[in-house]
């Protein structure tokens, strides 16, 4: 468990500074995709690197997304530990196959005698006015390939300590980073040194009594709002940040759903076949005796991302969290 | 059956599969891109075709500054511009006959506005309001496709199904330098070849991905090279000589007609501006580049030959200059207005048929509007 | 309605002659993929077809997923109704991206005036001792995708029927074909014609009422299997075949589960993040007050597809059924 | 900025970014297959090369016979023969240094053997028992991959990754003809040509994928000539000669190794039996065909070479033919004996450390295995 001091910073800026003393502390660390080097990113989440660790650390590499993943796949297996970024979500699915039969296989075909460690980073998600194949939320995909570690921050924190664990496991994390929190400061606090966070462990944001929110990455704000929010309506709502969809800290939210007999689900992914229904299925497999109310989801519609200026009507807001907090049959408790 | 039996007269004989498929000798680009303007071949140049080309080059160019100067307005998303690209955009727009199909990257809303769509409708994905504004088969131009190449497999099985059914229409389709490192840029072409389909591949060489230069993304001699992998020409052109872009694709559209099957152009020209409005271009590219390539303006190069030979005076030019203001006017009044809005449209055309759960959905939303449409209910 | 009068047949043969009458029906019905021509495909599954419609409409492409199911999209948008096939369900990944970003969307994108009417048949599911990467449930993948139909027949009949029914919708449906059930004759009655069968209804396949088993495709002979066998146990099982996953037949499962007040749902994919989430979800939002107990979920492992040798240890059978049954909570009932 | 101040000096320029990146004439394949037997190349080649590769090649045949037998008697799940392939097996397997890399595609167990790779070991996949039965890091042998064409970018990362660490280590990768027609197959050599990396792709052309011939695959003048497209040397080779395929092959580990990049080899070849044990060849090829290939069957080319120089004689002959025979009693003994299953390892390797969940799994079906092993439990 490293201990490393930082500055204040954006969650971008964290995610940077996780690469950097990443690459500094194992030279076996490779970054790599398009426009990562000389640009730094299209956010800049790279920015720096190529100039520090050079080209051949922080490398350019051609427009070609399954090339990339698989030549990543390549040279994990020569020992080193690539740190993939795609360039967003839609950009990543010319590269399925090769995360699906390689990258989340390779451990498991050959007895654990060849494992991958692979960073696959992956911004995801809407909310930042993007044109159509710049919003997507392609979570479900991955929870449902074994192999697979996916993880998410939703703070600033996290981005740092869980990136940092990422590149540290020796098996493939699908690092998805949510793209309407990368210029987010606010859970940041440059006093405490930041430790890398073991993947799998879920964190309650927000202590209450009444009903659990159950969400991850870009819906952790909302979920603290919509928190706030209930107060008003004489809820005292608890928040459970998830930060690992696979493994599942089962352990911290049903502990949670037993305290409080009420749960939702928030995520920004489509609803139908959504991260939100194997939750809901295993919280309730779980905690059956204990909920007053079916575990309800607010997730995005079941359609293509909308475009930038409906898209607002699609993700889960404070409202509907609050509407669905309001369905959690509360009659039943008087 | 066993090795020995199989023992006898040395036998020299070549392996019997083998035998070229094609002849790889006329598939090889030539060594320097085609070039009209300037050269002995413009004296062949249609002086109509030239006129057409420069009137849509110089409205091109203005169309790309007032949709770059509608982003910073906040009236578009985003805007990839084409500025000094634009003799590929209107060629392969003004190269097709009606009938004939064009497929757009992202970056092509001036070739779709060429073609003949309306230029606002052209923006809708870039404004936001929704994503392709136009009808595709209205005229028949698919949408600008966003993820890289995925659009050429598309062109091949058009064009391919056009001619299954004895239609005579060629599939024109657009991809940039970084996008031939992509899969689909190769099976595309490959599909196109065994079918013999008639389609043309329009490579626009800018010299950049974003800001990934094109030494990083290929090591070929040069993308029209790639062409013979494929059993199909390669033709290497001057993508800023409007001229010399239009007789090679006009060659290639007028082959694929005739049956001949699949040609891939490689057009070589300069993204004059940065990446999109949201890009940073001094940080992967210095000016004296940009200034070079600003020598060799598609627009001035035109101009250059019309005036050349008397085809074209200030008047001529301050009247093509006179239209592009028009459109542009035109265009920014148009684009100052909010466009008409109706979420309920998110459910309209899923399928066919909304699922019943799209109709819970479509009815839950509903509900949530007109809850806020309600004073209380205001936020 | 069509009405067609076949003869005895597996489901591979019923499948051949739904795209046969298909063909005959309509000239722009045009099937493709590796092998399916000449060969009639690694399954047979196309056999007969070149040599009866020649080889445009039965078409051996070359060997690229992407460029087959891409071609596809062009055909479809110049008024074709292609039927891809896929050659293993591990094979359709490459083309992944077409799928998502816009077999799923185009329609949408295009305000409606793009619709693409595809079929992409898929071959899925294990049990037929196939080696790595033929054997893969790839269902989670494509019902998590809005704006494709997934749809998988358990029977002869109702592979004919959601066949033709597929090829006739002006939307791109991914037929998910049981691997292990092309053999299959069982239910099949050569006397009766066969109709085309509506994308999106479920149906009862066997009435009961202690519990519903709700499964598809691969596994509801299993659990017609554990159906029989659970009367020693004294269970009188309702078995659901859902036949549609998306669109999603809410009504007429929730209208068993509410029936029997238990429920188990079946499948070979992997259970985390798999389809069972989902409608185990659903049916418990919608019927909570109805049910004994939590809704359980029998599923494959949470693993890479395991090697022949293995994989009964992994698909779900008539004990592991059975097993779930018994902890559906029988005590509260007494 | 406006076009009329461009105007000047008329400027036939050429546009300031063209400069073929590489030559493209030493990049193009020979006209003809280069062979090595029978033609007056053979007197330059080794002669002790050339008698291991005839041992290799005819302990590769029997191989080949011995598996294809096996699946008969259910020992193995599926076998993909590479009978008449053995030259570029073999060859492809003997080229390479230890520390070099071999990247086989699903078709070239015997490539793998022929590398050191336990016999046995190497059929695991297609017994069943496991996935890939060796440790890749032993003999430096990735996995047979079976989605074709997805090894090749790992081969290229792995030769990247060594130059990058000092290493010399060089990568061979195998891929098929119906290989070449994916994504996978375009992404791989581009990275490779980008990079300069060491490596070798060697593109088995056996004539068809299943039952699809090339000329459905593709139009190119040959599968050596996409080289071309990527900026590195194609080179076309009898693959049935396996004195020339391993010349080709050593000069292209060779330039790789020096730092000279990668090189693209096609070797023509066919494949004399079905694709797998389950195919039926029949339905998509005649019998004549077969026989014309068996007339250039690789072992027959080497044995008359061999035996016309007097390198070899009936009594060498028999003895590689007994070889063979010992290798192939060995395998059938040891594939004969039902392999160690341990249902538990489906949960030892999923991940380094298994998740909860997994955990879960597996105590659940622990507890279904005691229960079965109890006698009223059994069934
Ligand atoms: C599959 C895919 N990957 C990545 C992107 C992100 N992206 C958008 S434009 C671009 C660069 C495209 O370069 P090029 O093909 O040369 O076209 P140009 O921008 O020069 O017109 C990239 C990487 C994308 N749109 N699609
Ligand atoms: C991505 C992918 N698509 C389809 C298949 C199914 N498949 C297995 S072998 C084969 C033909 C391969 O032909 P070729 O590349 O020429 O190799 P050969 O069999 O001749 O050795 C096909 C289509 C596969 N394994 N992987
Ligand atoms: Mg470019
Ligand atoms: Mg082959």
């Amino acid at each position: 468990m490293t201990t490393v001091a930082v500055k204040p910073a954006t969650m971008a800026q964290a995610l940077t500074r996780a690469m950097r003393d990443a690459m500094a502390a194992d030279p076996s660390v490779h970054v790599m995709g398009e426009d990562v080097g000389t640009l730094g990113g299209v956010f800049r989440v790279t920015d720096g690197l190529a100039k520090e660790f050079g080209e051949d650390r922080c490398t350019d590499t051609p427009l070609a997304e399954a090339g990339i993943l698989g030549t990543a796949v390549g040279m994990a297996m020569y020992g080193l530990r690539p740190v993939v970024e795609m360039q967003f979500d839609a950009f990543a699915y010319p590269a399925f196959e090769q995360l699906v039969s390689h990258v989340a296989k390779m451990r498991n075909r050959t007895r654990g005698k060849m494992p991958l460690p692979l960073t696959i980073r992956v911004p995801y998600g809407g909310g930042i006015g993007g044109v159509e194949h710049h919003s997507d939320s392609s979570e479900a995909y991955y929870m449902a390939t074994p192999g697979l570690h996916v993880v998410t921050p939703a703070t600033v924190a996290d981005a740092y300590g869980l990136l940092r664990a990422a590149i540290a496991s020796d098996d493939p994390v699908v690092f998805l980073e949510p793209k309407r929190l990368y210029w987010s400061k606010d859970s940041w606090n440059p006093e405490e040194p930041t430790t890398v966070e073991p993947i799998g462990r879920a964190v309650v944001r927000r202590s209450g009594r009444s009903a659990t929110l159950i969400t991850y990455g870009p819906s952790v704000p909302v979920c603290m709002e919509a928190a706030e929010a209930a107060r008003a309506e004489g809820w005292d709502l608890e928040v459970v940040d998830l930060r690992s969809l696979v493994p599942f800290d089962d352990e911290t939210v049903c502990a949670s759903v037993r305290r409080t007999g009420r749960a939702v689900v928030v995520h920004e992914s489509g609803g139908f076949g959504g991260p939100g229904g194997e939750i809901a299925a295993r919280v309730t497999e779980r905690c059956f005796h204990h909920l007053e109310a079916p575990v309800l989801r607010v997730a995005g519609f079941d359609l293509p991302y909308p475009p930038p200026m409906l898209e607002r009507h699609h993700l889960p807001g404070v409202d509907r969290i609050l509407d669905a907090v309001g369905r959690l049959q509360w009659e039943a408790e008087s | 059956m066993t090795v020995m039996e199989q023992r006898g007269a040395y036998r020299p004989t070549p392996p019997p599969a083998w035998q070229p498929r094609t002849d790889p000798a006329p598939l090889l680009p030539d060594a320097e891109p085609y070039r009209v303007l300037g050269t002995e071949a413009a004296a062949g140049a249609d002086p109509e075709l030239l006129r057409r080309l420069y009137a849509e080059l110089v409205k091109g160019r203005r169309y790309n500054a007032q949709a770059t100067a509608l982003t910073k307005q906040g009236r578009l998303a985003v805007y990839p511009s084409s500025t000094g690209q634009e003799a590929c955009e209107v060629a392969a727009a003004l190269v097709l006959e009606e009938r004939d199909w064009l497929f757009p990257s992202y970056r092509d809303t001036l070739a779709v506005v060429a073609r003949g769509v309306d230029p606002v409708e052209a923006l809708t994905l870039l404004r936001g309001d929704w994503h392709t504004g136009y009808d595709p088969h209205e005229h028949r131009v698919a949408p600008l496709s966003t993820p890289l190449a995925t659009q050429l497999p598309h062109a091949v099985g058009l064009a391919h199904a056009a001619r299954l059914k004895g239609d005579d229409v060629v599939a024109l389709a657009m991809v940039g330098d970084g996008g031939t490192s992509e899969g689909d840029f190769h099976e595309a072409p490959n599909f196109a070849a065994v079918w013999q389909a008639p389609v043309v591949f329009l490579v626009q060489n800018n010299g950049f991905a974003i800001s990934v230069p094109l030494a990083k993304q290929t090591a070929a001699p040069s993308l029209a090279h790639k062409a013979v992998g494929y059993g199909m020409p390669g033709r290497l052109v001057d993508g800023n000589d409007a001229a010399a872009v239009h007789e090679v694709l006009a060659d290639a559209v007028r082959r694929a007609r005739a049956g001949g099957g699949p040609t891939l152009v490689e057009a070589i020209t300069y993204r004059v501006e940065a990446h999109t409005n949201a890009d940073d271009a001094t940080r992967y590219r210095g000016d004296a580049e940009v200034e070079t390539w600003k020598q060799h303006d598609p627009i001035a190069l035109l101009e250059r030959e019309l005036t050349a030979r008397g085809l074209l005076d200030e008047t001529g030019i301050e009247s093509a200059r006179q239209d592009a203001e028009t459109m542009a006017a035109a265009l920014r009044a148009q684009m100052n207005q909010d466009p008409a809005l109706d979420p309920m449209d998110l459910f309209a055309h899923v399928y066919a048929e909304p699922t019943p759960q799209l109709i819970e959905q479509r009815e839950q939303l509903r509900a949530e509007l007109a809850a806020e449409a309600e004073p209380e209910g205001a936020q």
